[in-house]
């Protein structure tokens, strides 16, 4: 059930805002996959979005905004037996966040990035953010926006991310699947996910969306082989600048090592040990360690 | 016995290797050893030097004049002959001789037009024969011997360049004219080289050659460590480590359970990284692996101070590492942590500010900075480490003492200490590891609570349900502005800083130095403890009774008890490396006195025991500003 | 006449409008007018409200009890009907009267459970009609309007909802019972909705309805703007600028020559950033363009700095503006610009802290921090504007300083200022534009040529050769690491901030209101200033003779100036928003004093007049630090 | 001359750095572009590369690691007469600094980025840079690196820049010209150059660039029409994920408008009288500013 999933925080989000779908596709897909709430952790930036940490009934980490993805990194790294989701705004990752966002790419830790692209910052009143388009004035905006916008799935793509998809925030049992495979997918992935903003976006409209985007069909996501990634990545780059915008999972490469995977390969510890398993003390001393054995260049 | 010597030479020229080869040899000789490194911020060309001191009593600082110097190029010498002693020892390339003390293309304009005039005025042509024919005399003896000639004799038929073992050569005279055993020589090339056969066999016979060339050159005999016996002071001394301060902080936070560092590259905190990573594998006595630090490499100093928060949160001791330029970028997520009473500990290695400044020079100009770093209020506990063993074991009380009260933990440091070499004994085993209230969560459980004492049971990530946020919060963590709890919230945070000065030891706080009863107190901190207390005796052979406090917590402040120490001068002087005077601006503004000498140094260079002695005396005379300009 | 209104409802539902109309409608009657804003950081549905405070005397703040209530739903009678004096108002619509006052969803779980407990202590029942009977009871008249009926009636035939106008009709019938002419409210929803006359229309029409249904209800009249005469009061004060905090610098920069703005969206900062680039255009007289400001929206805060420091470089007077948050990323920023030299103006609006906090809520905790900020030493200037007029003569006067002494310049304000709207003088345009030593560069240009009054002059880029560095540097701005030349470098940055102290005018310093002779003195600093000048009639009605010291050089801090009036003082008491008292902390520290009291505040609203002056009693009756509680 | 573009400043790279065929490549295309040494800047961040703004007689502006890109853009909109380029590292440009590396692609401001790649943090003792390939242990790593490179052409494409290019440290008339074409593109530009660090980098050597590298022949960068966009991209990823690494230029885009010609569009001032153009005082007085006419709004 959905509901055991929302914690008594009131969503303060506007009337219609596309948030709140994303928040219930979130909550069907946790509990379909049946994930253990205390095992499970929201880690979300600033801005409306980041927000949806305080909305759901498990371990909610409301960062800063743009660093939900370090943050994020350090849990999953510290603890690989956490599952950890991040959330957040266009703004928060993908403006002052985005050195992060492509770090995470490169580094392909178990993470599942959630953009909440609304084409704005919603909470600091409606200014343009990183995805949108040239040439558009919303709401807010004084004058048209001069800015070229970034396309999340393609810089993603370029990053190093694993698993590519893009949602739409009102279409939820569309999204809940995809937040599923993304949950289940094992690397860094990017969900875009195309969220109305009522309040200040009079352009990206729920009309503009349904003349704007199609689902896909035919596609098939999965890189078979290491080979095949970049004759996927050009396929993907055409259909990105094709007219519409695709929704549904659009690349899915398990052919490449989880960060996890990586550090274990360097040091077969991490594996069983990880930092969160390691005991730090002895009876409230320190464990009782070999100097010759562990500092023994250092030893005269 | 006390002996200064100086070896210097373009940075990436062998200058790092020659010092560290002095440097265990005289610490296997069982001497005492303090070696500072200065380098320019440049990886290869640029002049660069070791300042050794060696010792048969415990010493935490170099001293000027220099007995000996050793230059590996023309720009060593033109430095640093003015530092040496009458009656001290020049030693290099007779190569070199014909060459310019001042034209190198890799000096500095200003010095090198500084150099001249002082060249000038002393009547002293810009070349080292010049230079030779003045020191000659000046009372200094000069050893201009044909290292070349006789590394390329030793090299024959391999391809390896002169300048590759130049070096040892230089060392290995410098050793023999100490009148060290060459056993000691090989020793040290042995655990310098570890692993690498070749080279250890190419140095040793370098070693073997200089020798000889100077088995009936005058000596210049070193007390504890002459003749046969050279190994037997070491083996009376016991076993030490011989390490730099950012070794010594690395090894203390394995010791203190560290299990997840990160890190963007700095100077001068990079190596601690570094260093953890190589260690890779604690062990036990069994050989078994009980523990492996993971270190992640971030893609900036924010991310690193967010990752190390992700660390902490899931329950593990994390930590990351940094000097001034990485600090200022880690401001926001230290915030972060303060609200969220999240107990990170950041190691902080001040070096020239501000901005990039002086990357690969000494400061404590960050003080301030450090307290007062971040916008809002909140309660943090900045420790300034005075040498390398408190070093070691401050790491351990960081991870305590942020655990046990909840908040982040700044660990200053120096580049001063960082970069400086000496031994410390081996650390005992029975220090405590104390982790505050820990609870396993439960069903309705509050990260926040409210709680008598002001801390809230801590659960980790993973045991229970519960929330974070930068916003102000109510005791589950979730965003609330009600002004009630707003204030509840706030006071809780703040009054931390109270506990923390009613529960902390003494011997945290401050340390106090010298004489019980003293005329004049002497305020220090960080590295600059190592010279001030160096030279007490000297202090105290004057007339005056001088002690020395110095103070350790830097925030909260602990007024009270500095102010004890305060009380009983009759004046209060502080000694510290920067240009305000930070800890007298705070004991000023918290023991509400007037501080009544300041001993600074801002020109990037540590501050030695003579220039102590001098500032010292210089405030006695009336000064109440001194300004230290000494090292090059 | 001092009347106080509080007007509240859902964010996003009207009460800006709400506010806005009553501050135009009494500022238009030639009335004085301050308004502050009180908002969750949310879009829409958390509780959010506007306190008017209207009179004939200056006023900048506000003050409790209030005469009027307004509320938009019943979470807004139930959170304020407590600051109601007896005998004031209470408007409302009817349609709301079966409602809880405490259940809505929207209401946050603390101050809900704190309300209901309120009312069952005062045994009011949890509807809007149990509050009404209680309050009839306590002497308050209740406006229980039909509202929502008048409004459908003029709204009928259209497709506007009911709530959308709902503000208007509140805010008639505010008008109204004040004894307001129509004419005012029709010129205030005119002028607030400028350009839609639909709009204009349908609002007219719904205050048509409005003052029709009050024609015979019983009036509350404000002397100084009643029946004919309306708009008198208004022709006799001249020509004002009616403002809110931001405005006010946007415009004080624009008028000081900013012609490049970076910015990063932050609240409380944003707003200004959009008035100038809304602005985009300056006028002279005769209609032709002589100005027009660039606005960048960056990356980040990192970005916004920098990019204002490259502005800088070219010669342009360009700046940045943020808050705490922002600031914390701009701290780097702001060190290169310290070692540069770089007439650089930062805008810093503090709100709540640390972290994201309180991000649309007031503080002055910031202001340690701006003084500290950076890692090394450098100069730098904070100046804190008091009051709306202050904050633009500022603006000008921080690009003055900046250039003038070639260092950072941070301009702090909070979120008290930042929000709250107030008329100003229209400002006279004889202010001084001040640029400092400018030369076209050269050949021979050295950035950093060492003077003797230790500015060297400027040329910008473009002009000449010449280069930066955030590395110490030598005359020509190349990276130089020599001791001697960086002591130099070192002491031109630092001894600037004496020669600030020396050149600053007193009145830039610190300014004084009150009687000459007086007993007590009330140090402030920023927004709070208001509140305590606003007090200082009662304050000096009480027997004592109290005096205000507002401080607004921060740093360097006047303390020989600031010293002065301490000395005539037999009581020092610092009224701040903030825990620790950070202006009583830098007094101490400078002045060498204990203060002998504070009154803080930190739940995240301002000061009112009437706190100030219940703080000052308890202060007089013993206690040594007061913590406010008021607002919501 | 190039020799009257050298400062006398001595650069302090180690001998057979890569650095020096860049520094002589520079000054020889600023000399044979007859630069006006006065309103030409280069800006630049921290690392051995960023040292390079001292040894060029023009401005130097030597920044903060990973800020040269705002640095730039402020000086280049405050004053759009200048020429304005930056240099950077790898770890500078692509680590600390990427978002900004973003964020000016996006902007199609006229600079010129140039990076010097060489793999590694060369300054502070040779980490790894976002550039280095998984796997790649070079001298200054404890282990092999773990984290995937970036290709900068590739994320530079994603962004927006107009101007795409990949040189060699060591084949300097090549890169001189390269540079030319780079600073005499109106637009946001990316020149790539490939840059041995005989110090620490160990592994990208001038071997490898022979066997890893070709120069491009008959490739045609430039995209004519707006259309022909998307399709060059897909001709540019294909030949990206090729065996070796194009030398020369990859793309050149004319077709999109430079930040000053947008910021034109909406301010028509902005061309004639930049900032750096405006009288900000009257004879040391603030300007007769009409209040009415400038702040109609805030007057009552
Ligand atoms: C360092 C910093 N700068 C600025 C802000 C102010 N801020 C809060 S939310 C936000 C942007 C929100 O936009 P987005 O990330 O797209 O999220 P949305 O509200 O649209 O969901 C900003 C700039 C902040 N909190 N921290
Ligand atoms: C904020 C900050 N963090 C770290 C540093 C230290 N630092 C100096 S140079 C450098 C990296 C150099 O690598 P790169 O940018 O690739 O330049 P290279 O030296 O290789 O040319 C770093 C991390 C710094 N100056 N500032
Ligand atoms: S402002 Fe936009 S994104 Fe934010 S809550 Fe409202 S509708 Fe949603
Ligand atoms: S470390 Fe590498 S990049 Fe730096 S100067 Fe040396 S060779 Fe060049
Ligand atoms: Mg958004
Ligand atoms: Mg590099």
């Amino acid at each position: 059930m959905a509901a055991e999933w929302s914690s008594d925080v009131w969503p303060d989000w506007c009337p219609g805002c596309g948030n709140f779908g994303i928040l219930s596709a979130l909550k069907l897909a946790l509990s379909e996959l049946r994930i253990n709430k205390r095992e499970f952790v929201i880690v979300s930036g600033i801005g409306c979005s980041g927000k949806i940490a305080h909305f759901v009934r498990t371990n909610g980490v409301h960062t800063l905004h743009g660093r939900a993805i370090p943050f994020a990194s350090g849990i999953k790294v510290a603890n690989p037996e956490l599952k950890v989701v991040v959330h957040g705004g266009d703004g928060d990752l993908l403006g002052i966040g985005m050195g992060h966002f492509i770090a995470l790419g490169r580094r392909n830790i178990d993470i599942l990035v959630v953009i909440h692209n609304n084409g704005v910052y919603g909470l600091t009143k409606g200014q343009a953010s990183p995805t949108l388009g040239k040439g558009v004035k919303t709401k807010g905006l004084a004058f048209p926006n001069i800015t070229e916008p970034v396309n999340p799935i393609l810089l993603g793509m370029m990053s190093g991310y694993t698993f590519l998809a893009r949602g739409y925030a009102y279409s939820v049992e569309h999204l809940k699947d995809l937040l599923k495979a993304g949950l289940n997918h094992k690397g860094a992935g990017v969900l875009e996910v195309i969220q109305p903003c009522p309040t200040w976006n009079n352009v990206t409209t729920t009309e503009w969306v349904s003349n704007n985007t199609f689902y896909l069909k035919d596609w098939k996501p999965l890189v078979e082989k290491k080979e095949d990634l970049a004759q996927k990545m050009k396929e993907v780059l055409s259909m990105e600048y094709g007219d519409k915008r695709a929704l549904g999972i659009i690349l899915e490469d398990n052919t490449r090592e989880v960060y996890q995977e990586r550090v274990t390969k360097l040091n077969e510890i991490y594996d069983k040990y990880p930092p969160s398993k390691q005991k730090i003390e002895s009876n409230g001393r320190i464990l009782p360690i070999s100097f010759e054995k562990t500092f023994e260049k250092y030893l005269i | 016995m006390d002996l200064n010597i100086i070896i210097g030479g373009p940075q990436g020229g062998g200058v790092e290797t020659a010092g560290m080869l002095l440097i265990r040899a005289t610490a296997t000789a069982g001497l005492q050893v303090f070696g500072v490194r200065e380098y320019h911020s440049n990886i290869k060309g640029k002049h660069s030097y070791f300042h050794i001191r060696t010792s048969n009593k415990p010493i935490n600082s170099i001293k000027h004049p220099a007995d000996i110097l050793g230059g590996l190029d023309p720009e060593t010498l033109a430095t640093h002959f003015s530092e040496l002693r009458k009656g001290g020892v020049v030693v290099y390339d007779e190569a070199i001789e014909s060459k310019s003390l001042t034209r190198s293309p890799s000096i500095d304009p200003a010095k090198a037009k500084r150099l001249r005039s002082a060249l000038t005025e002393k009547g002293i042509k810009d070349t080292v024969e010049g230079l030779r024919e003045y020191l000659k005399g000046e009372g200094v003896s000069v050893y201009a011997i044909p290292f070349s000639k006789i590394i390329s004799n030793v090299l024959k038929g391999t391809n390896i360049q002169i300048e590759r073992t130049m070096n040892t050569a230089i060392t290995s005279a410098i050793l023999s004219i100490l009148g060290m055993k060459k056993d000691i020589v090989y020793d040290a090339i042995s655990s310098l080289f570890a692993g690498k056969a070749g080279i250890i066999e190419v140095n040793r016979k370098v070693a073997d050659a200089v020798y000889e060339e100077l088995s009936t050159a005058e000596k210049f005999q070193v007390e504890s460590a002459k003749g046969e016996d050279d190994k037997k002071g070491h083996e009376e001394v016991g076993k030490r480590l011989l390490l730099a301060g950012n070794d010594a902080v690395a090894i203390g936070k394995i010791l203190g359970g560290l299990r997840f560092q990160t890190y963007y590259p700095i100077t001068p905190a990079a190596d601690e990284s570094l260093v953890i990573e190589e260690i890779a594998k604690i062990f036990d006595n069994e050989g078994r692996i009980i523990g492996s630090p993971i270190v992640v490499q971030t893609e900036d100093e924010i991310s690193a101070v967010g990752m190390a928060i992700g660390g902490v949160l899931t329950g593990v001791r994390s930590a990351t590492s940094t000097s001034g330029p990485g600090f200022s970028l880690m401001v926001e997520g230290l915030g972060w942590a303060g609200i969220n009473e999240v107990p990170l500990v950041i190691t902080y290695y001040q070096r020239g500010g501000p901005s990039t400044g002086l990357p690969t020079r000494h400061s404590q100009s960050d003080l301030l900075f450090s307290i007062f770093a971040g916008h809002g209020e909140f309660a943090r506990i900045v420790i300034a480490s005075g040498d390398h063993r408190e070093a070691m074991e401050d790491a351990v009380k960081c991870f305590n003492y942020a655990e046990i009260f909840q908040v982040p933990v700044i660990h200053l440091l120096d580049k001063g200490l960082a970069n400086s070499v000496t031994t410390v004994p081996v650390p005992s085993i029975d220090i405590p590891i104390v982790r505050g209230k820990i609870v396993d969560g439960g069903e309705e459980y509050k990260r926040f609570k409210l709680t008598e004492d002001r801390i809230s049971p801590r659960a980790f990530l993973g045991r229970t349900i519960q929330w974070y946020t930068g916003d102000e919060h109510n005791e589950y963590g979730n965003i609330c502005e009600d002004p009630v709890v707003r204030e509840e919230m706030y006071r809780k945070r703040m009054e931390k800083r109270r506990m923390i000065l009613e529960e902390l030891p003494d011997w945290d706080k401050a340390r106090f130095y010298g004489p019980e009863k003293y005329d004049d107190l002497l305020l220090t901190w960080g590295t600059t403890k190592g010279a001030v207390v160096d030279a007490l005796p000297e202090l105290n052979a004057t007339g005056e009774r001088v002690s020395v406090l110095q103070v350790r917590l830097m925030e909260p402040f602990p007024a009270d008890y500095v102010s004890e120490f305060i009380a009983g001068s009759r004046r209060v002087v502080s000694i510290e490396a920067n240009y305000t005077g930070q800890l007298a601006w705070l004991i000023e503004r918290y023991c509400k006195i007037n501080v009544d000498g300041k001993v600074l140094k801002y020109n990037g260079r540590t501050i030695s025991e003579d220039e102590v002695l001098n500032g010292y005396r210089r405030i006695k005379e009336g000064e109440t500003s001194v300004v230290l300009t000494g090292g090059e």
